[in-house]
């Protein structure tokens, strides 16, 4: 700012810290948000019975504890036995959560490395070899975004069996023009670069000089890419378990909050049914944003400036 | 140079088409892959109830004939490509003889209205937002909350819905819950009916900016960041311009160009993201015509109301190429 | 040492008044620091200069010496991680360190304007020419008539030498020379005190360098304004300035007026400059500097020239060089040469 | 007499424009019908010199094989270099380097420096050994005045402008081409490094025999090393010849007002007239059939927009301007 | 916006209504249970489910003669339509005769009456002769009385006469279209709304109808059907006074209501609260697909499921077990008894031992993963759902898990409704939850008729209107067919029914060919603010389907509280 900095000494310390860019107190935080909540599934599995997860397996409607439900049959409060309470189905939900977070992340995991990947294969074909092919994949991507995804995602979800592989590759099907325009872009101003031009007249194959010299340099673009398409791709998901759709027997918390709706979880006053997944929801959303905010950080270096 | 060149037209318009053409083919073959005959399943709809029917092969071959599903593909296909042309998408399989044509364009202007002020609106709380978020003279608070606010981005839309739909329209009894207008209200150009559809879009309308406005408030801090730190956005603090105008004038009107582009591409999204809305308020857009058509495996309607956002999206994505040059002078047609 | 006397005495009319010319801008040991993850990088280390009333001073040095720095500190358009450390701004008598926002908001561009380097990316790309040198009119005089202001930069047009034309132009419709004239006439329409130019011609070509260097000059004269320009270009600032002050790593080593820097620099840096431009009149064997430059954030104690001087002695890691005016109008900070009792300017390694 | 390093005849480069889908093509012609020869022995530096948008970065796109040209032909050694097959390029390559303008976009910023060293090395098969490879690494980096120690471990970023450029001198060392293609070299590193940069330059030419194509558009700095120079007017020489002779003399009036207009290191030699462009558009609108000078030229006449000039001899030792002016027979009808 | 204590609101399921303004019930988009034929198109007779009675309405007798294959209609005398015209046999032998010239067989009613009706003739004003194919004891029954929520409606002449019956819409409001004999007209239509208004010059105004106990102009002024969406919506506006009558509720969305609104009653004042729906849940499995081709592993498969469970879970206890594959009405108690006392029970817990041995026995053992396996094969099976129906998802996921934790590798998959159907009629499942032997009301043939011989089709064929999808087949199934056949042309009540009934269920029960699972309830509630006199257990003068046609007896019985 124009006059003169108040206390640079803060400023200092506080970059000291955080001498690589890598260890941004974003990309910190929010890596630590996902890992908290991996790491809470992975102990869950074992110190709770996950089996609690399906239904009719616990008491219905039990509150968490602390808590007390009153109906017109009378009133319930929450036990240790099931500490987050149970759902309208005699669903535990704490084994719920546990195990449906993970598969909700790997959902998303999946589906943006899927998408991440086909988009790394066309936007380095469409940047390098340009001209017809570089045609096609654009009208390919172009159409694709036209296409109303989630009426082919529900048209071919509803018929065919898929697993949560299959729904995640499914869901991939349009995260790819993303990433290939992203990677296209970079590529072709990548090329004109002198660090690529050095390799060619070093007798670098077109191999080398993808994946040798252009790709280590896209690691931030494709990081944050991908955190972005994982964010998608999750929301798509819920949006087809929200539908009814998708892998039935084991509980994710996109089923749960479907549930919670379909039997008015909502009215009947039974918060915890989708309050929980909720919560888990936003807390693997923020932590993904936080670590997209620290990546884009890297691959801008001037949003780095913006410290204050 | 700037007008737009014949030549420059006409080629984008030929990519239009053909983006167009493909995307139909695809959702034409798409919901035909798939097991299942929406004929004898509309054929169940109407027998369900009455028990059983002894003669239902009879019927569903009648009806086959009738909708054309027994001539070959090529003539379906033929037929399919040439009434796209016209609109014409034939009679609604679970509601014959509706026209899809009618089921479209009577829910069309329920969604375009419901779209068009959310979209007007959460683009512009997203960019605003986006634009405080990167501005180094907003205050700290509001810096703070506006994180704060997007947590409802992170929440399926469905749910948000619903959670506004409580407590707005049941808890607090502030806004009407269901429907496009009030009971008993006859549709007309009346200004009892226009307040009362205006009243009851307002719930709808918020459930879409609140899960949608945190995305734009990002991409928009990530341009703003990029522009703040460009030349001329520092000469013109250099010129001692008010900071406002340098604000709006310089920065933001330069980082806002993206986001437009980026508005055109999401259209068909953000329909899509409408269903779950409309279904959870009733109301009678397209969203509900969809998801109705969807459940009855409506061929046709999912192919007309498929095929209208297709032809939006594509339409506004050739739309903005077209008129890019004139709100970024930097991109001229004849030049890259 | 005398004729350096000479060639000073005998230059230019404007230049025997500099005696009794006014000070305009007076810099007082300003600091300017970028924090970085490894510690601050010492930008501008303490320099003092000041800049008479229609004189043009050339601020010359290497790249990354801190030239661009000074002239935004000058402006405090310093961003961050950037900051302003300490020092005195003087124009007109008036401290300009610590005036609030919007009373330095005034000043800028009706006192001080700013010609940027690389006025390539310095127009905004969505507004047309008129209306950038247009909202600088309005914000400082309020607003008034479009014929009028029209007219006026109209006007501001034939005398950077553009047609009339541009007028209506977006700035990507220019060429690079253009561009370069349209921030000059951007520059002077408020009729500033000074102006700052900022390597402002050194991205065109020979040809059109000369054609926008020479429009500035004329500018310049007309307007009778101070001006500092910034370059690394010896030819082009002989051409051009009155004044020379040579930039090493954040700070001044030498000012001194055009004639004494090119016949006879003093500092070893200005020699070496001097030595180094390539001559278009005959061949010479290529004069060869070794070493290299400090790291910025980490300065060696004494002098910051140490590690390149052909001449570093003992006293120049430990103590700091100050300005001294050895010279009538000649200021150098080096160790090497000292003042006798007579007032006598003597070389110490010359000597010993 | 054995064939020349390196022969460019006729060589045309022509670029379209826009293209690609949606937008019409235009051309723009970079290069037209230019000639160039290097001899084999001895090694000598030629100068490209020109103004901006000349062609320079194209003619050196065009003999590192980034580009192709439109027609003509590019010769290495008497072969072809787009007839060349997978094998030969490969060897092309380590006959032909290239020193670039931008000493910071050339290495890769992922790496640390040695990348550069470690890429030749493992492509050109230049070890037998990992320690031959660390001595040759070493003996190029003493060439350019640097030593391994101080500077293999960084990253880019942590080296000066002049250090990086010199590493690149070192890099092509290393390899010991026949022909370094140096575009800009010096034109971003400031002026007390230049020396050090333009005097490796004549080490290698004096000691490894390599010959260099200088591209600049400092004629200064030209003059100080060139052999030879090609002054380029859009797309065409306006004049060649050796360096001396040329910048001494400028026949070419392109090129005197060019020489002209370099900025004299003297206060005392001020520029005298004023200088006037013609307006954007009528110096575009340079006719493609006759001079492409004629807009601007103080000395026009109608001859001058019936073809373009060829070069005419204007000195001894092939000192060539592509005007009218000196056109034999024409020179005495004036 | 009508005054709400002269308005009864009703609710619509399922989603918005595509095509709001088409009322040619005939064709599948029809806009008809939103009011219309609660409302306004009134049937001939009413079948009252509590006592298995068939009431009279716009037909006062349908009578058949001895051979039972000529039947004969009297119609009320003074029904108007609401514009005056009469209601009378010419409608009647119009709307037959357009059906049976449906060569397409298309239009709704067409096939069945193509199916049984040779050619109809009016009598006289008041009467209308049909003579039939064959005889049939239950033409009055299934077509006309309102069996299961509605038939054919009789169109009045003069508005359909020369109109395309596959694309008249039947609507246009300045010509008083759609039009019918109602108390009731429709003022407004849209995809989630439709709003109806008292005919204060009804025909029946002056004498109503007697024997149903109507006499006079209903009480409501307005009627309102509205679509609500999802059961949040439905609980919450119920919980406000804002909804009358809801179609169908969780017992949790029920009791969240009453807390707010203690006006709201259901059929029964208690728990369970609810009414069957006609149609009981069921897992069919395929008879045609190893190893559930085998009788033993179905009744393995019967021995496994924990009925009571299944209730407990996924009914909250709002439901009771199925005892036979008939729904537990006054009328067919009987029946239900005889088997029954034949000891042919289905057991409301698991006998988990019984069904393991009965998988053993056929030789499969279980492995590490605690699956029953066979020559390397695991034993599974996937049971289909369709993805509209969240009881039947429900029910399917509590079976699941109690298959899975015996050793069966139990899976379930939502599928799309035409999906699930085709698959059902080509046999292209192993088990799938449906109610496919719904049907039987009163009588036990209609249901049993179902999975007789003469419908059983090859898989990759289709079932005829998927009766008999389960493609039971064998010596017991040609013996039972034989019985029910015998059973089709008996009239109704005949004695010597039951002890037929019974033979044929042995070799159903032996052959276990589906597996009967739950009764089908509908938790129904209304609420009594504003109006009263709705149907329970109490109140019993027909069953709560609000949503079929034989609303018009509800709305009849309205009265309102005066609030
Ligand atoms: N944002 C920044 N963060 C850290 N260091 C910076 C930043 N901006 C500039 N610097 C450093 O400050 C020093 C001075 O930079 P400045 O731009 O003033 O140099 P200059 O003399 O104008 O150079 P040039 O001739 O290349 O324009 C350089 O060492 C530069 O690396
Ligand atoms: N890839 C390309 N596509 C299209 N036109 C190009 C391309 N590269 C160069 N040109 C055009 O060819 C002409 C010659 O460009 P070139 O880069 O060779 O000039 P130059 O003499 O190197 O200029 P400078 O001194 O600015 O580097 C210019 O008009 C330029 O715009
Ligand atoms: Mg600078
Ligand atoms: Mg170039």
């Amino acid at each position: 700012m124009a006059t003169i900095s108040a206390n640079p000494k803060r400023k200092i310390s506080r970059f000291n810290r955080f001498d690589n860019p890598w260890l941004n107190p974003f990309l910190i935080t929010g890596v630590f948000l996902i890992v908290i909540i991996l790491l809470g599934a992975f102990i869950g599995q074992f110190t709770w019975d996950s089996d609690l997860a399906l239904v009719g397996n616990s008491p219905l409607k039990q509150p968490p504890v602390g808590v007390s439900h009153t109906t017109l049959r009378g009133t319930s409060v929450g036990t240790w036995e099931h500490p987050l309470g149970t759902d309208g189905d005699g669903r535990d939900m704490l084994a719920v959560m546990i195990v449906g977070a993970p598969r909700t992340l790997a959902i998303g995991f999946i589906a943006a490395a899927a998408g991440m990947g086909f988009g790394i294969l066309l936007g380095f074909m469409a940047g390098f070899m340009g001209g017809r092919v570089d045609d096609v994949i654009r009208i390919a991507s172009d159409t694709t975004i036209t296409i109303p995804s989630i009426l082919v995602l529900i048209v071919i979800q509803s018929v065919i069996p898929v697993n949560l592989v299959g729904m995640a590759l499914l869901i991939s099907a349009f995260a790819w023009p993303g990433p290939t325009r992203l990677i296209r872009g970079q590529v072709l101003s990548m090329k004109e670069s002198g660090y690529v031009k050095m390799a060619r007249i070093s007798g670098a194959s077109t191999f080398d000089i993808m994946f040798k010299e252009m790709m280590p340099n896209l690691i931030p673009y494709l990081a944050a890419s991908f955190i972005g398409n994982m964010q998608g791709s999750i929301l798509a998901a819920i949006g087809l378990e929200v539908l009814g759709l998708g892998p039935q027997r084991v509980p994710t918390l996109g089923k749960s909050i479907y549930w919670s709706v379909q039997l008015s979880g909502l009215s009947q006053g039974l918060w915890w049914w989708w309050g929980f997944p909720a919560l888990i929801l936003v807390v693997i959303f923020v932590g993904l944003l936080l670590i997209n905010l620290g990546l884009d950080e890297i691959s801008n270096p001037r949003l780095r400036q913006k410290v204050e | 140079m700037k007008g737009i060149t014949l030549v420059y037209f006409l080629r984008r318009f030929g990519i239009f088409l053909l983006t167009v053409w493909i995307a139909a083919t695809l959702i034409y073959i798409i919901p035909r892959m798939a097991p299942g005959d929406p004929i004898s399943a509309m054929v169940a709809r109407m027998t369900q109830q009455a028990g059983y029917i002894e003669n239902s092969d009879v019927i569903i071959a009648g009806w086959r004939k009738r909708f054309g599903l027994d001539d070959p593909w090529y003539l379906q296909y033929g037929r399919y490509l040439k009434n796209l042309v016209t609109f014409d998408f034939g009679y609604s399989l679970a509601s014959f003889p509706t026209t899809v044509k009618e089921i479209v364009f009577r829910a069309l202007p329920w969604t375009l209205g419901l779209l068009s002020v959310s979209t007007a609106l959460f683009f512009f709380i997203g960019n605003f937002l986006g634009a405080m978020l990167a501005w180094n003279k907003t205050p700290r608070i509001i810096k703070g909350l506006i994180p704060v606010s997007m947590i409802f981005t992170s929440v399926p839309s469905l749910l948000a819905a619903l959670m506004l739909l409580y407590f707005f329209a049941f808890q607090l009894g502030w806004f009407p819950s269901l429907s496009a207008y009030g009971r008993g209200i006859v549709p007309g150009w009346t200004w009892t009916f226009i307040g009362s559809v205006m009243w009851h879009a307002i719930l709808p309308i918020m459930s879409i900016v609140v899960v949608t406005f945190g995305f734009w408030t990002l991409g928009m801090r990530g341009m703003m960041i990029t522009v703040e730190g460009e030349d001329y956005v520092t000469l013109a603090k250099a010129k001692g311009l008010k900071p406002f105008y340098s604000l709006y004038r310089y920065t933001i009107r330069n980082a806002i160009l993206p986001q437009i582009t980026a508005l055109a591409l999401t259209l068909g999204t953000l329909v899509g993201g409408q269903v779950l809305v409309e279904y959870i308020f009733s109301y009678q857009g397209m969203g509900n015509a969809i998801f109705t058509a969807i459940r009855n495996q409506d061929y046709p309607v999912i192919q007309g109301t498929s095929y209208i956002l297709i032809l939006t999206t594509a339409l506004a994505v050739f739309i903005m190429d077209m008129i890019y040059p004139l709100i970024d002078p930097r991109i001229s047609h004849e030049g890259n | 040492m005398s004729e350096a006397q000479t060639s000073h005495s005998n230059t230019t009319a404007k230049a025997k008044n500099w005696a009794d010319a006014k000070p305009v801008l007076k810099v007082d040991d300003l600091r300017i620091h970028y924090e970085t993850p490894k510690g601050a990088v010492i930008a501008v280390a303490g320099i003092s200069f000041t800049l008479y009333e229609g004189e043009t001073l050339g601020l010359v040095g290497e790249s990354g010496c801190g030239k661009s720095t000074t002239a935004y500190g000058i402006l405090q358009l310093i961003q961050p991680p950037g900051h302003i450390v300490g020092g005195e701004i003087g124009l007109e008598g008036k401290n300009l360190i610590g005036l609030s926002e919007r009373d330095f908001r005034r000043l800028r561009w009706t006192k001080l304007a700013l010609i940027p380097q690389g006025a390539m990316n310095s127009l905004n790309p969505t507004m047309k020419v008129h209306e950038q040198i247009a909202d600088v009119i309005v914000t400082h005089e309020g607003r008034q008539s479009k014929e009028k202001i029209k007219q006026r930069i109209l006007d501001l047009f034939k005398t950077v030498g553009l047609p009339a034309r541009i007028y209506d132009m977006f700035p990507h419709e220019l060429s690079g020379g253009m561009k370069q004239r349209v921030c000059i006439a951007m520059g002077i329409c408020l009729n500033p005190t000074v102006v700052i130019a900022d390597e402002s011609t050194s991205a065109l070509d020979v040809v059109v360098q000369r054609v926008v260097a020479q429009t500035l000059l004329k500018v310049k004269e007309l307007l009778g304004v101070s001006m500092i320009m910034i370059g690394h270009d010896m030819g082009l600032m002989a051409q051009m300035v009155d004044r020379i002050a040579v930039m090493y790593a954040g700070k001044i080593v030498e000012i001194a007026s055009v004639h004494s820097l090119f016949k006879e620099p003093m500092h070893p840096y200005s020699q070496v400059l001097i030595d180094s431009i390539p001559s278009l009149k005959e061949k010479k064997p290529l004069k060869i500097t070794e070493g290299i430059t400090h790291d910025p954030r980490n300065p060696p104690p004494g002098c910051i020239f140490q590690l390149r001087c052909p001449h570093v002695m003992d006293v120049c890691r430990s103590k700091e060089p100050v300005m001294r005016e050895l010279k009538p109008r000649q200021e150098v900070a080096c160790h090497l040469y000292e003042v006798d009792a007579k007032g006598e300017v003597k070389n110490v390694a010359a000597s010993a | 007499m054995s064939q020349p390093l390196l022969d460019i005849r006729n060589a045309t480069k022509v670029y379209q424009v826009g293209g690609g889908i949606g937008s019409k093509k235009k051309e723009v012609v970079a290069l037209q019908n230019f000639n160039l020869t290097i001899a084999d022995k001895p090694a000598t530096i030629t100068t490209i010199a020109g103004e901006s948008g000349s062609g320079k970065t194209t003619l050196a796109n065009l003999v590192l094989g980034f580009t192709h040209l439109s027609s003509g032909n590019i010769v290495f050694q008497g072969k072809d270099i787009s007839d060349m097959t997978h094998s030969e390029i490969l060897d092309y390559r380590q006959n032909v380097q290239a020193v670039f303008q931008d000493p910071f976009g050339v290495y890769n910023p992922f790496y640390r420096v040695e990348h550069v060293f470690d890429l030749v090395i493992k492509n050109f098969k230049l070890h037998k050994n990992d320690s031959e490879a660390r001595d040759r690494i070493e003996a190029g980096l003493n060439a350019v005045g640097l030593r391994g120690e101080d500077i293999l471990r960084k990253y880019p970023h942590q080296l000066s402008g002049g250090q990086r450029q010199r590493i690149m001198m070192a890099r092509a060392y290393l390899i010991k081409p026949k022909l370094i293609v140096a575009d800009e070299p010096v034109s971003m590193v400031d002026a007390s490094l230049r020396a050090a940069i333009l005097d490796v330059m004549l080490k290698l030419r004096d000691e490894e025999n390599i010959s260099f194509l200088y591209i600049t558009h400092d004629l200064s700095t030209a003059y100080q090393v060139g052999d030879q120079i090609y002054i380029l007017y859009q797309g065409s020489i306006a004049e060649r010849g050796p360096t001396t002779s040329v910048i001494d003399k400028p026949h070419h009036p392109y090129v005197q007002l060019l020489v002209d207009s370099v900025p004299q290191p003297d206060p005392d030699d001020k520029w005298e007239t004023d200088i006037e462009l013609p307006d954007e558009e009528v110096m575009r609108a340079a006719d493609a059939k006759g001079c492409r000078f004629y807009p601007r030229c103080p000395n026009r006449w109608d001859h001058c927009l019936t073809a373009a000039p060829p070069l005419f001899e204007v000195a001894e030792n092939k000192h060539e301007a592509s005007c009218y002016l000196y056109e034999p027979k024409v020179a005495v009808k004036r | 916006q009508t005054p709400r204590n002269e308005t009864v609101i009703f609710d619509i399921d399922g989603g918005n209504v595509t095509a709001p303004t088409n009322f040619n019930w005939m064709v599948p988009g029809t806009a008809r249970n939103q009011g219309m034929h609660q409302a306004v198109w009134e049937p001939l007779f009413i079948l009252n489910y509590e006592t298995g009675e068939i009431m009279p309405y716009l037909g006062t007798s349908f009578t058949a003669n001895e051979s039972l294959d000529v039947w004969t209609l009297k119609i009320r005398d003074g029904v108007k339509w609401a514009d005056g015209e009469a209601f009378n046999a010419d409608d009647v032998v119009f709307t037959l005769n357009l059906l049976l010239g449906d060569e397409t067989m298309t239009l709704g009613g067409a096939a069945d009456m193509q199916q049984w009706v040779t050619d109809v003739a009016k009598v006289d004003d008041l009467t209308v002769q049909f003579n039939l194919k064959a005889p049939n004891p239950r033409f009055q029954l299934d077509y006309w009385s309102v069996r299961i929520w509605g038939g054919i409606i009789i169109l009045p002449e003069h508005v359909w006469a020369g109109q395309d019956p596959f694309t008249f819409t039947n609507y246009d409001p300045a010509k008083g279209w759609p039009l019918g004999t109602g108390a009731y007209k429709l003022t407004s239509a849209s995809e989630t709304r439709f709003t109806y208004e008292r005919d204060d010059n009804w025909w029946g105004k002056d004498v109503g109808i007697p024997e149903m106990g109507i006499s006079g102009l209903p009480a409501p002024k307005y009627l309102v059907w509205e679509v609500t969406g999802a059961e949040e919506n439905k609980v919450q506006l119920a919980s406000q006074g804002e909804l009358d009558s809801i179609m169908d509720v969780t017992l949790g969305g029920f009791e969240a209501m009453v807390a707010n609104n203690p006006n709201i009653e259901a059929w029964v004042d208690g728990m369970p609260y609810v009414w069957f729906d006609p149609c009981p849940r069921q897992l069919s499995v395929n008879n045609m697909v190893a190893p559930w081709d085998n009788a033993e592993m179905r009744w393995a498969l019967n021995d496994l499921m924990d009925r009571q469970q299944i209730i407990d879970v996924a009914y909250e206890g709002t439901t009771i077990p199925s005892q036979t594959m008939f729904v537990e009405y006054g009328g067919l108690l009987p029946y239900i008894n005889a088997i029954t006392g034949a000891g042919m029970t289905l057991g409301t817990t698991a006998d988990v031992e019984k069904g393991k041995a009965l998988i053993e026995k056929n030789g499969y053992a279980l492995n590490s993963n605690g699956f029953y396996e066979k020559d390397g094969k695991v034993l599974s099976i996937e049971i289909q759902t369709h993805e509209a129906f969240i009881e039947k998802a429900r029910i399917a996921a509590v079976l699941v898990e109690q298959y899975r934790k015996a050793g069966i590798d139990a899976s379930t998959r939502a599928v799309a409704g035409a999906t699930w159907d085709e698959n059902k009629r080509f046999g292209n499942y192993e088990g799938v939850l449906d109610w496919d032997a719904c049907g039987s009301i009163n009588e036990p043939w209609n249901s049993m008729n179902r999975f007789t011989s003469r419908f059983l089709k090859p898989i990759g064929e289709a079932s005829p209107g998927t009766n008999n999808h389960v493609r039971w087949s064998g010596a017991n199934n040609d013996a039972y067919s034989a019985i029910v056949e015998k059973i089709g042309v008996l009239p109704l009540g005949d004695p010597s029914i039951e002890g037929m009934v019974v033979e044929a269920y042995q070799h159903l029960y032996d052959d276990m060919p589906f597996i009967p699972i739950t009764q089908a309830r509908k938790l129904v509630p209304f609420d009594t603010t504003y109006w009263t006199g709705w149907p329970t257990q109490e109140n019993n003068y027909n069953h709560p389907a609000t949503w079929w046609m034989s609303t018009h007896q509800i709305i009849h019985n309205l009265k309102p509280t005066g609030n």
